[in-house]
């Protein structure tokens, strides 16, 4: 039974607006999402060897999401995320052998190897936080958007949640201040149905959840998450209103995780959804629908993209090698950093 | 199978004596525990994020809802304040609410209905109302998730009037105690270690009650005392094991409830043996340790003839690295070795 | 400066409504709102006495809201309450002994001496609980709602908050879990503008509570909260939604607190909101403008009115007498309920 | 004029000798630090319900928003966890937000951006970010106002790795460290207590800090230590002072600072008394009397020659009545007959 039915319509009627785009623009998102892809199957094919001593929380799926709205970010743009941060982290354009060395828990880790796969941080990239918490995150970025906003800054703060952060009171709290303040923030609601193994219906009456946000003060769409331009479009909408002053954006983008909430491999034979959803889901598998569109209208043919697939592959191996290669922490390392100076 | 579980499967415990007893793994303890409540009083009900779920946490709720109905045990929205506060008013309504969580960190989002409310309602109300609800949380360690995700927060409830603390270490404790928790009409916090899930222990059949403040001797020994509750004493008493090899003979006191804290069992324990350690899953600051430490300056300071030692967490966040974990956490050797100082001291 | 202007229309075109009511009620609920006043009238005035060493919040102005609302309910409902709590106590049939003694901090208290003004309860009266959080005891009341739901009793619980109380992240979550599991539940938002000395402007964006509690799958509504009739058919509305299964309800009452948030007298002076605005409440004051209205329409005279107000005096007399002559709690008293047995 | 006021302004406190200095209240010395503050550095913000409103959090945020503008401090919605979140953020990203709360107990309701965020932002992403903030509140007691309005939670906090706490007790301290803590590169909180807002005291004028974590000795004496901060140091203070008199020399350690502690000055002081007696205004169990309780027991255990006493609250809520106030708060006569109690033993 599929409970959650995919309702966009893909790229139909996206011919014009996709001419109206640069060529380099309409492969490097093609790119960037592949590059994810084979980042995320790789850590995926090499879960179980029991290296990475972490909880991975896979974006198989929702690349769409990530690439698209990040899409819309420059580098000094700040973003924030939650558990769910592999997608946030590259997209933003985060250091891929951090990452990794960050999963392999050495000390050459994005974050030291203190913070494992949803700490995943690169400051120099704006991919300035992110919290293990649902909703956490929501109102650190709040108040990332309120300093640029008192500091003067153009560049904008954004967070990417869950659909069942939007069941955290926190969250209704920071959409609230962030009207208020007319904050220059974005709110990117993934909504995938889920919350671990829990489906929406259990945790929340039928509502829109752009509705529900909309009611606090705050400008808010739903679009089509396994579509990566209509995400940069929505994007691209949220930022410009947020630089000129016009306040915060919640995006509300439907799309699918492919794998189970945690760790490797899909868990839908535990029955919690039906197969024959996920099934549905991945016919608009957000990078062949896209690359399908792109080569109908002559933008990307195979050969590309197969080059891109073995170009990330590469890269991949690479930052596995170096990752496995790399230093453990030692005793000292753990007391460092409790307090700044 | 994920490291972390290949990890808890790895652990070592004393395998229990079947000829004792039926044995059954913690988890499974817990899990009939539940059905027996259920079974014997329709007005205990269950709920969390998941508690339905086919991982149906850690195994321990399986089966309840195709028993009981999803009136009586039902998945929550994710929503920590709201639904804390929903059990305490169904609690002070009729209802005998377990709210569980997968990991301790998700509590501290509803400390204002616990410690504000939940706690003080009896209280403030001079006895009109009471509270008998149970929060229930897996303790994790050791398994990757870092900071936001392996805080044992029994410290940070330590002092709170009105709350009781139940901290299980073996099967048939943590069954008995559960038992005691949910018919308790008070606000009880019992935590369970996500490392003991999987240890088997002899657990009697039906229903029994472990009464709530009330500590055991797990090892009796003359030359110091032990004192702490759940993994920590798991690991306390195989240091203890090892030690007796070295002619040292600690006496082990498994707390089982931090609060109230069974003073009477430690009192008499230092009387014999004049030496303590305290360990505890959690930090050492202001927590369980320093109570327990403070009530030995405090009261039995002419028992004492050595100083006190405290085994648990440094005043540092946990890490979610493999390799720093090791350093974090105290193990079976790094206990072995305080206690073996302060019993030659 | 008027920052939050008076937009009901009184009691404009409530004639054939009122006629449909038995007399008894319509007097009753003058009585009622009546009684309040001069209560709340005569605390205010002992006050500075410091006798009653307590913080005390007056409800008067918000009598029509109380009385209105609680006409709706049963002795048998469940009623939850804020810091604001005299007039749902009092409305909700509370005894009056029992409060002022618990104002004295005397042992015969509805409390005990441990609650004092901000924990009036009287669970003989079904005045269940109280809190002194923003917000606190509004999840409490959806737990005596699911209690009630799930023993199968078709009674009802309701909750007051006031406007600031929306703004903490528990009531988003209460109203979902409300909405989700259909709750027999009656959320009474009483908005008056403030929350202390701060207006809502600077907590708020401009938005309207009732469509943002709609919005988390909440009925909801907003009502004159000047207007006692208004009030109750609202609550009755919502009521009878309960009891048939059809859920929860969202009351946003527009209303003013003739008051200072706490303590006795007003203190518009201090600034922080105009005289002007309070004196153009005062011309709708709840007691008045329903007085008149039933002059008007013969079903109440000056010298019932002014009976209504010495019984209510007298009461209050009493009452006050026997607070003074109640005895302290002593030390031992301290000690018990820390837990129950 | 409301009681509560009236009985705050019938305590006695030693006057301040007007030929050492400038004489401030402590509500006064502390808005002319947040002037200095705000007025060396333009990413000093401060904000909170009320901070604008007529009544300035006591009068600590009087005129602030004249001089610094309403960008610079301003008044937030009721919202605790979230705004706890966005000063986190704020002070992440180049800000040093002061978020201030009339009571404590609203803390409670941003346990998880305070305890799970804000405290571990630095060591979770080593070090690559900072969290430059202060959390204030002011405590009640003795008002009325119950058991979720009084609550001391420095207790629940203190074992949190990555704060800092202060507890002043004089105005020049309280300015001096609320100096220090808006430059401090942690979150730090600030606990004032309400009693103390209409103290007077030499206050020097213009910048300086006083470093956290330095506490000071109040009084030099021989016969016994007394450790704490704040209004129970204050207390304490009283009840020496007239030991005095009995020929009771009790030393006095004003801490200031409750996390870190200043653990150098305890040890000296009981080098020479070997008696110790902990005061709080919190909860005794599990908190600051406790970790302190315990300190002695485990490091300075051979100075010790009787048990150490704490002096705090009970194992029970606040209640709101005036009657039961008096017996739930220790008052300067118990102090003193504790204080008595183990100089003579
Ligand atoms: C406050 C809190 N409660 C519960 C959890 C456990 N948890 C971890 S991830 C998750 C699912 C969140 O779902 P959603 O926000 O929809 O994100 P998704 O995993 O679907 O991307 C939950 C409940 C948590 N991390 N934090
Ligand atoms: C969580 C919390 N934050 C702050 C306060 C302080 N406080 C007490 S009453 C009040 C005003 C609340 O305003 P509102 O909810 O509109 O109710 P009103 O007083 O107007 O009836 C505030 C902020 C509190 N009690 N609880
Ligand atoms: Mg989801
Ligand atoms: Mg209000």
């Amino acid at each position: 039974m599929i409970r959650y039915a995919y309702q966009g319509t893909g790229f139909e009627g996206w011919e014009e607006r996709l001419q109206a785009l640069p060529p380099a623009l309409c492969s490097a998102l093609l790119r960037d999402m592949i590059r994810i892809r084979v980042i995320e199957e790789e850590i995926e094919r090499r879960y179980h060897q029991d290296q990475m001593k972490t909880p991975i929380h896979l974006v198989i799926g929702q690349e769409a999401s990530s690439v698209g709205f990040c899409a819309a970010l420059t580098r000094e743009d700040l973003l924030y995320s939650g558990h769910r941060t592999h997608g946030a982290y590259l997209a933003k354009g985060g250091d891929l052998r951090g990452m990794l060395c960050e999963m392999h828990c050495r000390i050459n880790g994005c974050a030291g190897s203190r913070g494992g796969s949803m700490h995943l941080i690169d400051k120099r990239a704006g991919m300035a936080g992110t919290s293990a918490i649902v909703g956490g995150a929501v109102p650190i970025a709040a108040g990332a958007a309120l300093s640029l906003k008192l500091r003067g800054s153009d560049r904008v703060a954004a967070v990417f949640l869950g659909d069942a952060a939007t069941e955290e009171g926190v969250v209704s709290e920071t959409l609230n201040f962030a009207a208020l303040k007319r904050l220059p923030m974005i709110f990117v609601c993934e909504n995938n149905f889920y919350s671990v193994q829990s489906p929406l219906a259990t945790r929340q009456p039928a509502r829109d959840l752009h509705r529900w946000a909309a009611e606090h003060g705050v400008a808010s769409v739903q679009v089509d998450g396994t579509n990566v331009l209509a995400a940069r479009e929505a994007a691209l909408a949220a930022v410009e209103r947020a630089r000129s002053g016009g306040g915060p954006s919640f995006i509300e983008a439907r799309l699918y995780r492919f794998r189970a909430h945690g760790g490797a491999g899909d868990d839908s034979k535990t029955g919690y959804r039906d197969l024959e959803e996920l099934h549905q889901w991945e016919t608009v598998d957000p990078i062949r629908t896209y690359f399908d569109f792109l080569s109908r209208t002559q933008l990307a043919d195979d050969r590309q993209r197969d080059a891109m697939y073995q170009a990330a592959m590469k890269e991949v191996a690479d930052a596995f090698e170096f990752a496995l290669a790399s230093p453990n922490p030692e005793q000292k390392d753990l007391y460092t950093h409790v307090y700044s100076d | 199978m994920p490291w972390d579980e290949g990890l808890v499967n790895s652990l070592v415990y004393e395998g229990p004596d079947p000829s004792e007893g039926r044995i059954l793994s913690y988890a499974k303890a817990i899990n009939e525990a539940f059905a027996i409540a259920m079974e014997h009083d329709p007005s205990v009900i269950v709920l969390g994020q998941g508690v339905d779920d086919p991982s149906a946490m850690f195994g321990t709720t399986r089966g309840l809802q195709a028993r009981f109905g999803g009136a009586r045990i039902f998945d929550t929205p994710v929503a920590e304040e709201s639904i804390m506060g929903v059990c305490t008013g169904a609690a002070m309504n009729g209802l005998r609410p377990v709210y569980m969580h997968n990991r301790p960190d998700f509590i501290l989002l509803a400390f204002n209905q616990l410690v504000t409310h939940a706690s003080k309602v009896h209280f403030m109300d001079n006895g009109q109302t009471n509270v008998p609800m149970v929060v229930w949380a897996a303790i994790g360690r050791g398994w990757g998730s870092g900071a936001q995700h392996s805080q044992s927060i029994q410290g940070l409830l330590l002092g709170v009037p009105g709350l009781k603390i139940v901290m299980p270490s073996t099967p048939a404790d943590a069954k008995g105690l559960l038992l005691s928790a949910i018919a308790d009409n008070n606000p009880v916090l019992v935590f369970e270690h996500r490392w003991l899930m999987k240890k088997d222990g002899v657990v009697p059949e039906g229903h029994y009650r472990i009464p709530l403040g009330e500590g055991v001797v797990r090892r009796r020994g003359t030359d110091l005392t032990v004192v702490g509750a759940s993994h920590a004493i798991e690991l306390a008493s195989q240091a203890a094991t090892r030690l007796a090899k070295e002619g040292i003979e600690a006496e082990v006191i498994d707390l089982r409830t931090v609060k109230p804290i069974d003073e009477a069992i430690i009192e008499e324990s230092l009387g014999k043996t004049g030496r303590l350690v305290v360990v505890d899953t959690g930090w050492a600051m202001g927590g369980v340790c320093a109570e327990i430490g403070c009530l030995a300056a405090e009261k039995w300071f002419h028992l004492l003839q050595a100083p006190v030692r405290r085994i648990a967490l440094p005043d540092v966040p946990s890490p979610a690295g493999f390799t720093l974990e090791q350093f974090y956490y105290p193990d079976v050797e790094r206990i072995q070795a305080i206690m073996r100082g302060l019993a030659r001291q």
